[in-house]
């Protein structure tokens, strides 16, 4: 009679108090249907595109959107809808590459200043906020001028600007891990600073990465359009949503569309990010769980 | 920040000069603002391409064809109140080989001796007879400096023109205001601004929000639609010395090949290339020669578009399977013209890889300087640039032409119709011989208000000619 | 439950005999604060302030005191997981003090902890089964499943609980799966900070019991650290009050009990407020009355 | 398996068919909490009158809490309550009422005293301001500085040493124990008819929490306020108030004096309380008495019974909603198989009803 | 609190140095010899030599650092190698245009986000509160230079409103700074704002669920008053953070907009002195933009202290 009372609880796994799991909000659903979009967009794209988006044809200048071209072709006759399909390899680069740089460096560096005693830990952090003395702009102007315009050193600068912030988000995580009783359970257990960073902290601030790095993500995937705007970007011929939109704006008026399917190919894809980022933020963060 | 009212004119420009100093800096910013506006040279050339006088009044070249003399204008005087007398031109000419750096002082090599016989006459003995030389004269090597005015080059520069720098906003603009004091005819506006923009829509809503008068320099040809059709605005279309050259690196890599260079040139149909990139505007000449030289001819049916011969002369050179860099300078045309380019030779079975280099500063290293490219493009704004080009085998395009350097002496040298017949043949032989690829020459585009006079159809020099502008 | 007759060591310290778990001698711990004077230092915090006793083996320890006295200080610095300012503390007869990290791992195996908040001392993001495996894994014995499914069975929870989330759990089974943990590496001490102050009063009684049914089984040494003297009274056999950063009275606990010497002791006493004396009148003013100035 | 209104429970101040009398203070009738279609809190009746002390106790997640929300009308948005609750003097339901209207009453006629001491005050104002603030919105005071000598003078009655010097200081430099005082301290300023308590010595240590307790129950005393305390902690409970409610699954299954609910429990649950909070009283294997089981979570409470799934005595017939008993006209109970009436506490049926070591 | 002060500022002076040596370090080792490109790709040894000698480039490293340092502590930087014009007043007037341009950007930022914010907050379940914040969703993901060029062809070419583009200093003709100044500041204030605004959300709604909070409404203030007078002052620390980031990324952030709108100020100066290989003025752009980052961050730090109390140990 006892027994089965106790295990009863048990077996309905149910969550105790007041911690209770919402259903997916809509948010994350939104953001990670946008992202699943322009991934498969993105993959898709290396095997097939409606025609090749670099093809320049004269014959088939500015068309406007028909079967044969969905989103009509730019002045070089070139189809658009094919630029925005590989356009959006360029955004996950951007995305993957700035988000990788950051986070790499970011997460690491925040676990062991998190976890450092002391005066070290205190330097690591200084050192990392005067990297925030170097805006991601001025990184990627710097960097550009050493090793020349390119996406991947652009990329790499606007990571390099964002290490601060995942170190800062990571290190708070760090300490906040490093407080409770179970880092002392696992010291007391005898595991070592390297298991402990791996196996408890790691994997409870890896919320807070995912979240900074969606959000990492919608940062770039504007930094790019941004810099090819003035030119640091994705050099030509290889599409990229923001010199797409750059390029069309000479046309704006006699053909608007050529910045509108660039320029809502953006917007979509960092709302994307940024709705996923905030999903991801309610699901992770216990505070929030019962706020949409 | 430019000037208001009827006696001002503010003019929308692209590249904004780094200083005023052109005889220590490379590239034609300085020259477009400031040569027969601020400076003067003795000879000038007019809208069409011919020579003038402006402070000679006159000229004698003796029989050996080696001594210029030159009479100058009696009241001519320098922004900082010396007078302009023959001592001031010897000097001048004198100084392009002792403190000169940029690399046309090499144009003035040729001179011998330069002498103020009196304060209104000036003695110039060359080393040897040269054509060329007197066309140069009009242009920046021939600018003349005041004696006591060439301490701050860089930004005060002092000049006989009808106009002095007034205010330099850096990274704006630059106010020329009208000198009371000028010698010769004074030109009708008081105040002219230059306003340089990066982006070409800016210039565009700059000029339709009436922040500029006139688009100096139209870099974005598609948009003309804007003005075309609306009786506010006129658009001037005429040549210039631009030719935008899909330049070849002769000296190595898979394009030291001539059949692949002919391969390349066959590749590109250039009509499709100058309608996509340029909007069709724009003129296609086949050659390094504007129309507006003496010398021109239409050479462009020497590579008729022809995709399948380029093929097979690409099959032949054995060079099929390399890759081609094309390293473009940001520059708005070069980046059009690079896309179809790349597009049009790998439908021709070329390996294309294009990248971008900063302009000026990394192009000029990487390219122009170390020639570590295999193909660019770059406009050659300056006039009568075929031997600058071609004409040495250290230059950036690597084309050695012992045949070719004989021809351009032979003109330089000989009589007048001698030189045309010599640069005829230079130019063909240049064109034979694939040393690059002429894409189209750029146009003379340019956008004003209506009432804006004296606009030239044509440039034929360096300078933004603003002495012959007015308003009806 | 070898009751050793050891009499109220205070000072100059404890008599160590080999069967003593765990001995203290005049253990400080001074913490510094940041600076808030540009001139002078900060005076350092004197958390714990000459401290000693000593535990014989399967001896259950209670020690008591409020919030801030330095129970967690002096825990924290028995388990090897701090270091003493100054004094010395054996386990099994073997100074830890100045030990490096690789040599302690006899006291991690002999020694084991277990927490107030069971809410924080299981990592969220582990299964059970890893939290309970963790002394099994960091000290490299092998056999772990079979070992992880009898520790939970003896703390009252099914095997297939291994697979689960903390957070499918209460928080009596939540202390539970804490204590199974610490039982893991067959300690023969266990030291528990606070365990039932975070519990409600129902929850609370079964994890008495079970902690007292497992130092018995097992022939545990316990140390058992609450604010509550009446908590310590059921448990324990001997207790130490603290009092800031000190221990102001040791002894027998029944005997603490009915017969406080200390007037701070006399003060944790009359502060419990128990059933009996609220229904026998006592009143709040009552319970605080050893405070009254 | 809701019971009919007319067969609901009467009011278990047992005063159900009387009407309300003039010294009562706080009536709550038919409270229910609930979340979408999930009730939290069922079907609450009950009246605390001037002067009275009151204590709520159950198990972390009955429905303490939102049943003491209820009455200040703090429930977080997502749940909505209904029923009535009345506070003499003022002439609307507080259940329902807008915001402005419970702004004049909160604070002023009712307050309350949290269980974080550590996060109840702002960290970023003056406790002397947080104090006079509430003097201010209720114009109790006309002015900033009397206000303020009003707040130095509460912080003095709480017992702060160096009241002056304390107003200008800020939360974080309080140990818990005296922030604690501080939140009295506002929660009495306007000597309210009526004060909330939500475990407000939980977080303390014994000692603290013997100071504080002894504060909240002088404060109301000497202001004859009427008092609902909650807590888990039954000694606690039975030190500070007069009258208990018992409540578990969000229902109150029993009710009564403190003394005659805790000598003679009738409702099991009750009695399983007492028996487990009785650390003196042990089996014969020197073992404390629990009640089995765990509280589910809010809205897996078992239909009928709430108690049935961890009651040693339930049958078939708990299944149905037990009506409940009034034992006297401030106590009853509900439940089918009550504790006889001579049974001690924390003698008798409950057992040891752990899984795996019974 | 005077001990957080100090020790603030001997952080600012210790991250100055710092990031002064990281500068010059940089510079050096950036590709391109000053004086080669000063003179042109086709100057003689000779003379690169003898222009190196001029600019000192040939004196050690260290020497070359604190002459540097010299100048920039004591106002005078000396002049470009390039334009040959003083560096001083070129970096200040053009420090001028941006702070105009991004502080006018940034207020109209928290006019939009504050209140938006807030608002967002506080009715997060309602119709009213969704929609703003998925207006705020947007406005995130809209590019500043896509938002200039919009507001461009409605209110400049379209309308005819307003100027397109350009710059006049306040000084030289208030009105037309003033019309200038419209569309740059707005579409940066619009984009920036609706960045702000997801953070004063986030703040509020943290703040929201404080306990204090509920102690407040619980003393008898209605739900905005408790928010206004005790929630703002705590939600302020993470907005004034993030305000503080934005201000420094924009201040060569806002080349963008600068571009656009053909404003010539500080990021436009970096960006045309590093392709006209100006060094020592990129070098001093660069400290510039690091020096005001990091004061910026000093300014933070203070406002912390004076906005929560519990940052100031020994305050009693
Ligand atoms: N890392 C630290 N730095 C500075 N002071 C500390 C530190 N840790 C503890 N202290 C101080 O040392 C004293 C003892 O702390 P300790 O945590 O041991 O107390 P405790 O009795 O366990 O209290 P609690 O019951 O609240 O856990 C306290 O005054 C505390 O403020
Ligand atoms: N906002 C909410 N939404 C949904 N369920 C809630 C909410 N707040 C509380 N609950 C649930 O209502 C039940 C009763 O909660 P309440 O806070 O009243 O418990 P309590 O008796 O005060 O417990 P404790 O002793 O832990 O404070 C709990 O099961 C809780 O999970
Ligand atoms: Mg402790
Ligand atoms: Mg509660």
């Amino acid at each position: 009679m006892s027994a089965p009372n106790t295990e009863a609880a048990v077996a309905s796994a149910a969550p105790e108090g007041r911690r209770r799991r919402l259903p997916v909000p809509g948010s994350l659903l939104v953001g990670a249907l946008i992202v699943v979009a322009v991934l498969g967009m993105a993959l898709l794209s290396f095997v097939w595109t409606p025609h090749d988006p670099t093809l320049v044809n004269p014959a088939a200048r500015l068309e406007t959107p028909s079967s044969e071209y969905w989103f009509g072709t730019d002045k070089f006759g070139r189809d658009v809808f094919s630029q925005i399909m590989m356009g959006s390899r360029t955004t996950l680069f951007v995305g993957f590459v700035a988000v990788g740089v950051a986070a790499l460096v970011g997460v690491p560096l925040g676990i062991v200043a998190g976890m450092a005693p002391g005066w070290f830990g205190e330097l690591l952090m200084r050192g990392n906020d005067l990297i925030l003395a170097f805006p991601a702009l001025l990184l990627t102007i710097m960097f550009s001028a050493v090793y020349g315009a390119g996406t991947l050193v652009a990329m790499i600068a606007i990571g390099i600007a964002s290490i601060p912030h995942f170190a800062r988000l990571i290190r708070g995580g760090t300490l906040q891990v490093m407080r409770t009783e179970y880092v002392i359970a696992a010291r007391a257990a005898g595991r070592g600073p390297f298991a402990i960073a791996v196996r408890h902290v790691l994997p409870n601030v890896s919320g807070l990465v995912i979240v900074q790095a969606s959000v990492g993500f919608a940062i770039a995937v504007l930094a790019e359009a941004a810099l090819s705007f003035l030119g640091f970007g994705t050099p030509p011929p290889t599409p990229s949503w923001g010199r797409m939109l750059q390029e069309s704006q000479e046309m704006l008026s006699i053909a608007p569309r050529l910045a509108v399917f660039p320029g809502i190919a953006i917007a979509v894809a960092v709302l994307g990010f940024n709705l996923l980022g905030d999903g991801l933020r309610d699901r992770f963060d216990p505070k929030m769980e019962d706020r949409r | 920040s430019g000037g208001t009212g009827k006696n001002a004119l503010n003019i929308g420009l692209t590249a904004e000069p780094a200083n005023f100093d052109f005889t220590k800096t490379e590239g034609a910013a300085i020259s477009q603002a400031l040569l027969y506006n601020v400076y003067e040279n003795l000879v000038k050339l007019d809208q069409s391409g011919k020579i003038r006088p402006q402070l000679a009044t006159s000229w004698t070249l003796s029989k050996d064809r080696e001594t210029y003399t030159f009479h100058l204008v009696k009241n001519a005087r320098f922004s900082n109140g010396a007078p302009f007398t023959a001592e001031d031109a010897a000097f001048s000419i004198g100084r392009v080989k002792s403190d000169w750096t940029i690399a046309q002082k090499a144009q003035m090599d040729v001179v011998d001796t330069a002498r103020a016989v009196s304060p209104t006459e000036l003695k110039v003995t060359l080393k040897r007879p040269s054509n060329d030389w007197l066309y140069r004269m009009t242009t920046r090597v021939g600018a003349m400096f005041s004696r006591t005015g060439v301490g701050k080059l860089a930004t005060e520069p002092v000049g006989t023109g009808p106009y002095v720098v007034k205010k330099w906003n850096r990274g704006d603009s630059i106010t020329l205001a009208r000198r009371h004091d000028y010698w010769g005819r004074t030109p009708h506006f008081a105040s002219v601004t230059l306003k340089y923009f990066k982006d070409p829509t800016a210039m565009n809503n700059a000029l339709l929000t009436g922040t500029i008068n006139v688009i100096g320099v139209m870099q974005s040809p598609d948009s003309l639609y804007r003005f075309e059709n609306n009786p506010k605005y006129k658009v001037i279309e005429g040549t210039t010395n631009g030719e935008v050259v899909l330049s070849l690196n002769n000296g190595s890599g898979p394009l030291k090949n001539p059949k692949v260079r002919q391969a390349v040139r066959y590749a590109i149909d250039h009509k499709a290339l100058m309608d996509t990139c340029w909007a069709g505007r724009g003129k296609l000449i086949g050659s390094m020669v504007p129309p507006t030289d003496p010398w021109y001819q239409n050479l462009t049916n020497e590579y008729p578009y022809n995709r399948d011969k380029a093929k097979k002369l690409l099959e032949e050179s054995g060079q099929a399977g390399r890759t081609l860099r094309l390293r473009l300078p940001t520059l708005p045309y070069a980046t059009a013209c690079g896309t179809v380019v790349k597009s049009q030779l790998e439908q021709a079975g070329f390996k294309v890889k294009l990248d971008q280099l900063e302009f000026p500063a990394a192009w000029l290293t990487t390219v122009f300087k170390n020639a570590d490219y295999d193909m660019s493009i770059i406009s050659h704004v300056e006039p009568r640039d075929m031997q600058a080009v071609f004409g040495s085998k250290t230059s950036y395009t690597r084309y050695d032409s012992p045949e070719f350097r004989a021809l351009l002496k032979k003109a330089d040298q000989g009589t007048q119709q001698e030189q045309i017949t010599s640069m005829r043949a230079a130019a063909r032989l240049l064109s034979k011989d694939a040393a690059a690829d002429w894409l189209f020459l750029l146009p003379n585009l340019m956008v004003a208000n209506k009432d804006i006079t004296g606009l030239p159809v044509n440039t034929v020099s360096e300078s933004l000619d603003l002495t012959g502008l007015g308003r009806s | 439950m070898a009751e050793q007759p050891t009499s109220a060591p205070l000072a100059p310290g404890p008599r160590t005999g080999p069967a003593d778990a765990i001995s203290v001698r005049d253990v400080t711990r001074d913490y510094r604060r940041p600076r808030t004077s540009l001139r002078h230092p900060s005076p350092p915090v004197h958390a714990l302030r000459g401290v000693s006793f000593a535990v014989p083996a399967g001896q259950r320890f209670g020690i008591v005191g409020e919030s801030g006295c330095g129970k967690s200080t002096l825990l924290r610095i028995l388990a090897g997981l701090d270091r003493p300012t100054s004094g010395s503390v054996a386990i099994d007869g073997r100074d830890i003090t100045g030990l490096r990290e690789r040599q302690l791992r006899f006291v991690r195996e002999r020694l084991q902890l277990v927490f107030q908040d069971p809410m924080s001392s299981l990592d969220p993001r582990m299964r059970v089964g890893d939290i309970v495996a963790e002394p099994l894994v960091a000290q490299g014995s092998g056999n772990r499943r079979e070992r992880v499914a009898e520790l939970l069975e003896a703390v009252g929870l099914r095997a297939d609980a291994a697979d689960r989330y903390p957070h499918q759990f209460s928080g009596g089974q939540r202390q539970r799966i804490s204590i199974a943990r610490a039982l893991a590496p067959r300690p023969k001490i266990i030291v528990a900070d606070e365990p039932v102050s975070a519990l409600d009063v129902s929850v609370r009684a079964q994890v008495l019991n079970l902690i007292a049914d497992l130092v018995d089984e097992l022939n545990l040494t316990l140390v058992f650290v609450s604010h509550d003297l009446s908590v310590v009274r059921h448990v324990c056999d001997r207790v130490a009050v603290m009092h800031n950063g000190q221990i102001v009275e040791t002894g027998a606990t029944e005997q603490v009990y009915e017969d406080p010497q200390h007037s701070y002791t006399r003060r944790l006493i009359s502060a419990v407020p128990t059933l009996g004396k609220a229904l026998s009148g006592a009143s709040a003013a009552d319970l605080n009355r050893e405070y009254q100035p | 398996m809701n019971p009919a209104p007319d067969t609901a429970p009467a009011s278990a101040a047992g005063s159900a068919d009387s009407p309300d009398s003039p010294d009562d203070v706080l009536t709550v009738r038919n409270l229910d909490v609930a979340v979408g279609g999930r009730k939290l809190v069922e079907d609450v009746d009950f009246t605390i009158r001037a002067g009275e002390r009151v204590g709520l106790i159950g198990e972390s997640g009955s429905g303490k809490s939102l049943t003491a929300l209820s009455v200040m009308g703090l429930l977080p948005e997502e749940l909505r309550a209904t029923g009535s609750v009345r506070l003499a003097g003022v002439g609307h339901d507080l259940v329902g009422a807008d915001e402005a209207r419970m702004s004049r009453v909160r604070g002023k006629e009712i307050a309350m005293v949290f269980q974080e001491p550590m996060t109840a005050l702002n960290p970023t104002m003056k406790i002397g301001r947080q104090i006079a603030e509430v003097l201010l919105i209720h114009r109790t005071r006309p002015d900033r500085a009397s206000a303020r000598a009003a707040a130095v003078e509460l912080l003095a009655q709480v017992g702060l040493p160096d009241p002056a010097v304390a107003a200008d200081a800020y939360p974080h430099q309080f140990s818990g124990g005296q922030r604690q005082r501080v939140v009295l301290a506002i929660a009495l300023a306007n000597d309210p008819a009526l004060l909330v308590c939500d475990e407000p010595t939980t977080a303390l240590d014994v000692t603290v929490q013997a100071r504080v307790l002894d504060l909240i129950v002088r404060g109301v005393e000497d202001r004859r306020s009427a008092m609902l305390f909650i807590t888990h902690d039954l000694a606690v409970v039975a030190t500070a108030c007069e009258r208990v409610m018992v409540m578990y699954g969000g229902r109150v299954v029993e009710s009564g004096p403190v003394r005659e609910v805790f000598t003679r429990p009738r409702h099991r649950y009750t009695q399983g309380l007492i028996g487990a909070s009785d650390l003196t009283v042990v089996d014969d294997r020197g073992r404390l008495v629990t009640i089995g089981g765990s509280v589910p979570p809010a809205g897996q409470f078992p239909a009928g019974c709430v108690f049935r799934n961890r009651c040693a005595q339930a049958t078939e017939v708990c299944a149905t909603r037990p009506e409940w008993v009034a034992t006297g006209p401030e106590s009853g109970y509900a439940c089918f198989h009550p504790v006889s009436e001579s049974g001690a506490p924390g003698t008798g049926t409950p057992t040891n009803q752990e899984a795996g070591r019974g | 609190m005077i001990v957080r002060l100090a020790q603030r500022i001997a952080i600012l002076l210790a991250s100055l140095a710092v990031s002064s040596v990281l500068v010059f370090a940089f510079m050096a080792v950036l590709p391109g010899d000053p004086a080669r490109v000063v003179l042109g790709t086709s100057a003689s040894d000779t003379a690169v030599a003898q222009l190196r000698e001029q600019f000192g480039l040939n004196r050690p490293l260290v020497e070359q650092y604190l002459s540097w340092i010299h100048g920039l502590v004591t106002f005078d930087p000396g002049n470009s190698y390039i334009s040959h014009a003083p560096i001083g007043p070129q970096i200040s007037d053009r420090l001028q245009v941006t702070l105009w341009l991004v502080g006018t950007g940034m207020v109209i930022a928290c006019i939009v986000a504050i209140p938006m914010g807030m608002v967002m907050a506080v009715r997060h379940r309602r119709p009213s509160g969704l929609i703003l914040s998925a207006l705020s969703q947007i406005g995130v993901a809209v590019p500043a230079f896509l938002a200039g060029i919009l507001l461009i062809t409605v209110f400049a070419v379209g309308l005819g409103w307003l100027p397109a583009n350009g710059w006049t200093p306040p000084v030289e003709d208030p009105v037309l700074f003033l019309k200038q100044l419209v569309l740059p500041a707005l579409s940066l204030g619009v984009v920036q704002g609706a960045v702000l605004t997801r953070y004063v959300r986030s703040a509020v709604l943290d703040v929201l669920r404080e306990d204090y909070l509920r102690t407040a409404r619980a003393k008898g203030l209605r739900p905005t008053q408790a928010l206004l007078r005790h929630g703002l002052r705590n939600a302020a620390v993470p907005v004034v953070t993030v305000l503080a980031l934005q201000l420094a990324t924009l201040l060569v952030g806002a080349v963008v907009i600068e571009r656009v709108f053909v404003i010539p100020g500080l990021g436009s100066l970096l960006l045309d002195s590093v392709s006209n290989r100006d060094l020592i003025l990129v070098q001093d752009v660069v400290m510039i933009i690091a020096t005001a980052v990091l004061l910026v961050n000093f300014l933070v730090d203070i406002i912390y202290l004076l906005i929560d109390p519990r940052l100031r140990v020994g305050a009693s």
